[in-house]
């Protein structure tokens, strides 16, 4: 039986960069993977959706101008087939690198006993620390489990090669809005059924106006507090009844209703790591032991948030300490998320009630952006905004969350301001360029200073 | 001893800490800081700006 | 005569702050203008180029996806009605904001002397302080001069509602770039000659390849190290002779071959304010003062880099410094620059050749981003790229340059960085959202630190 100094379980964000990462400090690596290198986000979640994601917002943007005319169409089996092609380049990308540091990948479905991992089909390897990156798969509602026809979650729904004429979603979570926002931009009938009162029920609320509006405007029909009542499956679409709603036939329906962790019948109970109520690991949030010895757990599968960057880091600080580093933590203040919508939505840090709840003598500054010229006048966004949250006394910043074309890279900004300990005044006296959606970090902290150089200063706000 | 006056783009004090040295006329180059990897905060500008006060004038 | 505290004489990005900010001060203010409110910028520079643009992109970025189908046609006169009233929108934004704040415009054009300034059509008011926002006009070519036809500068340009079939672009500099990548994706034969031997001759040489090789496979005909040598004006064209090309017919020729400080026939040199030898205002660069008490000058009359945004905190120092704020100061250390071509091209601080000559024992590590899902495999650009310039033995940031999609958005936390003194860490530990091109940030800053998690290292930098 081979040993290894370290084997790492997942071949997600929480797995391969701590295989790389313990590599590049000497040890001697494995990563177990059953399914493809890349995990969730690579295959079916971060990758495909925001490849699909592209040419739908590319339409889109071009349609909302009068001047253009044409008409272009998108070849649904060929988009398709190029996402499954974005997809396999990303996860041959991280295969390459594995292989760079010669990681030895072996596949199969681990079963883990102290000090051996058993891999179906390959056989057993022994370690002496562990990495446990088993990630999560999608939940299911009772009848409505996929089948991969009709009935799909967010892995068998890539197999789609006919466009649907109608397509349900049923949860109204990030997952759920993003595929709306791209099934409706390429001609897709879209129905939303979610159960709570909004989409995004867990971000603001501001964030979840925003998003309902445009996806009413494209064409999107939304049923919150509703949920689906029966299911008849017929040959090639299933006829389905909606609370409030009634029955409707659809070609396609995706379930997103949320995620299970990857943790039974995987042996942890005997390994003695212990899990939470909804079945994540146990883990100290700063080291990512799991208690026992020499076993460290990162990514989805340490539980919420669940998200692919925070699990790139928990993979390093786990490799880093396997390698014996013990300064190596994962403190980051700041874990921005992305919702890919149209405008992008996107948040860092604190809310104004979070700070609150903290203690702090915390302040918010809401700024609309339809004045800066690259948001309105140019990207034609008029309900875009942001918002900072910063404490009082220091004006250090606290939370940043906006709504804008490009969130998604602006909010790295915010995300570094806090962690270096960034003040409004710091914010203000950057210079950003212009014209970009950049500007709303200087000009939401300058209003909140209250010298705005573009915002009309009234009380108790800005208006222009 | 004061320290040695370090090149401007080395010094690292974010602009609302140099701001704040403008104000209380102190001059960064001669700080010591004691952030992070020796970045300058708020604190080592208000102790400069205090020793200032303190330390006997030069003659003119 | 109407007496003001402060007269700010220009209305452009170097003027209209400088009114606002000494508003919100409590001076009585009033703005001299003789053409737009906004400046170069908002009717003839920043704001029409980027509407421009914006379409043109989403045109190519549709057209590399193969599986879109059919075919978009921009309607030229539409776009370009279209882009001026972007420009009005924007103009109107400013008057509004002055509106808004007391400011008193007056409409004309204005000389000085001491303690008075007269407004052609317009009268005469006194001020005790002064701001000169006076900016820049474009330079001419003897036998090139604009005549709103066929010859254009920056501004007349505007004023083409016929797509022209063939364009003469003279002047490889930005202005000429960003014209030429925008029209020849609206389908105009674009040619390009510039004197020196290359595109972009002011920034960096990796820069000046990746532009040109990207205009080259849109059709844009290059020529360096070449001039015009003669013109024939006809009815509706022109018939150029270019040194080494020999003569063609053009419907359009474009001259961007520089600006020039519109200095002269103001009363200047009788206030007493110092030229230097190319026209510029000669300022303290910290404190805005032009030598003469309570004359100040702000924006790109005070010389290069002529950008809007550095001209933003210009004016705001001098509005500050005008109502007695002796602490304030232009002390940026980050000024970013952004080509709008595709890729986009942004760069702020130190190159390592300027650092090094600046005596900082200074390392670059460069990154290609073609690994980046978001830039790769989503995106498309393989030739993309990101670089750091950091002090070895501190660490510290201090310089980047990006040529990537959204360059123009991810700058500004680059400029944060510097202006914050963040290290390789700091940035390398501040978690980017996944997949989004602000990753490069983290993973160059990885790279220079030996660690990344997606690239393989080997001796002397990084491949994957
Ligand atoms: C539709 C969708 C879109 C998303 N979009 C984003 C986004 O844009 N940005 C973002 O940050 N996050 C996004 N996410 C979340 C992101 O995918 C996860 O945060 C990320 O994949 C977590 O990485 P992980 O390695 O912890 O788990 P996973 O990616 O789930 O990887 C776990 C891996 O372990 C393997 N495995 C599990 N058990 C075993 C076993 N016993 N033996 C062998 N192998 C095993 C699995 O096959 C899997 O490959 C999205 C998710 C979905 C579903
Ligand atoms: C094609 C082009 C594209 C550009 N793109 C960008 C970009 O994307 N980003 C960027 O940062 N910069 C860009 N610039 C540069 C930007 O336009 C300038 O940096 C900016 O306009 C400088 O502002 P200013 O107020 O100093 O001068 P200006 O904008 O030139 O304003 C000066 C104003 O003063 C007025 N004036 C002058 N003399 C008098 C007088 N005697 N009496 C009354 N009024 C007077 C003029 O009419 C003018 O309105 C671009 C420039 C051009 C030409």
């Amino acid at each position: 039986m081979e040993r290894f100094d370290l084997v790492v379980v997942g071949g997600g964000p929480g797995g391969y960069p701590a295989a790389v990462r313990a590599a590049q400090e000497g040890l001697n690596v494995a990563l177990v993977e059953m399914d493809s290198l890349g995990g969730e986000c690579t295959n079916y979640g971060c990758i495909p959706t925001k490849a699909l994601l592209h040419p739908a917002g590319l339409v889109a943007s071009l349609a909302r101008l009068k001047f253009v005319k044409g008409s272009v169409d998108v070849d649904f089996k060929g988009l398709m087939e190029w996402v499954d092609s974005v997809v396999k380049g990303v996860s041959n990308g991280v295969s390459t690198l594995l292989k760079g540091y010669g990681v030895e990948v072996v596949k199969g479905r681990a079963k883990i006993r102290p000090g051996v991992v058993e891999v179906d089909g390959s056989g057993s390897i022994g370690y002496s620390k562990l990495v446990l990156a088993l990630g999560t798969s999608p939940a299911s509602i009772p009848g409505l489990e996929p089948d991969g026809e009709v009935v799909h979650n967010n892995r068998t729904i890539l197999g789609l090669r006919r466009k649907p004429g109608r397509m349900l979603i049923v949860g109204g979570g990030y997952i759920g809005v993003e595929y709306a926002t791209a099934m409706a931009r390429l001609g897709v009938e879209v129905t939303i059924v979610e159960l709570l009162d909004r989409l995004l029920p867990n971000m603001q609320r501001d964030f979840s106006r925003v998003v309902e509006r445009r996806l009413r405007a494209e064409g999107v029909k939304i049923h919150t507090k509703s949920k689906v009542e029966a299911v008849e499956r017929r040959e090639r679409y299933a006829v389905v009844e909606v609370s409030g709603v009634g029955k409707m036939e659809y070609d396609a329906i995706l379930v997103a209703v949320g995620r299970r962790p990857n943790t039974g019948d995987v042996g942890l109970e005997k390994l003695g790591v212990k899990l939470d109520k909804a079945g994540y690991i146990q883990v100290d949030g700063a080291t990512l032991e799991t208690g026992v010895p020499g076993v460290y757990a990162s990514g989805d599968v340490t539980g919420p948030p669940l998200l692919a960057h925070r699990a790139f880091l928990q993979a390093v600080v786990a490799a880093e300490r396997a390698a014996g580093d013990s300064s190596a933590a994962f403190d980051a203040k700041a874990v921005p998320a992305v919702v890919y919508t149209d405008p992008e939505l996107a948040t860092v840090g604190l809310t104004l009630e979070e700070a609150r709840a903290a203690g702090v003598d915390a302040a918010e500054t809401r700024l609309p952006l339809a004045s800066l010229p690259r948001v309105g006048a140019i990207e034609g966004c008029r309900e875009c905004f942001a918002k900072v949250v910063y404490d009082r006394s220091s004006r250090a910043i606290l939370g940043f969350h906006v709504a804008a074309p490009h969130a998604s890279e602006i909010i790295a900004e915010a995300a570094l301001a806090i962690e270096m300990g960034a003040t409004l005044e710091d914010l203000a006296l950057t210079i950003h360029p212009h014209p970009s959606v950049s500007e709303a970090l200087k000009e939401v902290a300058e209003l909140a200073l209250e010298r705005p150089i573009h915002y009309i200063l009234r009380r108790g706000g800005a208006r222009r | 001893p004061p320290p040695q006056a370090a090149p401007a783009i080395l010094v690292r004090a974010p602009p609302r800490v140099r701001r704040l040295a403008r104000q209380l006329g102190v001059d960064l180059a001669r700080v010591r800081g004691t952030g992070p990897r020796g970045a300058i905060t708020e604190d080592d500008v208000r102790r400069a700006a205090a020793m200032l006060a303190t330390a006997p004038k030069p003659e003119a």
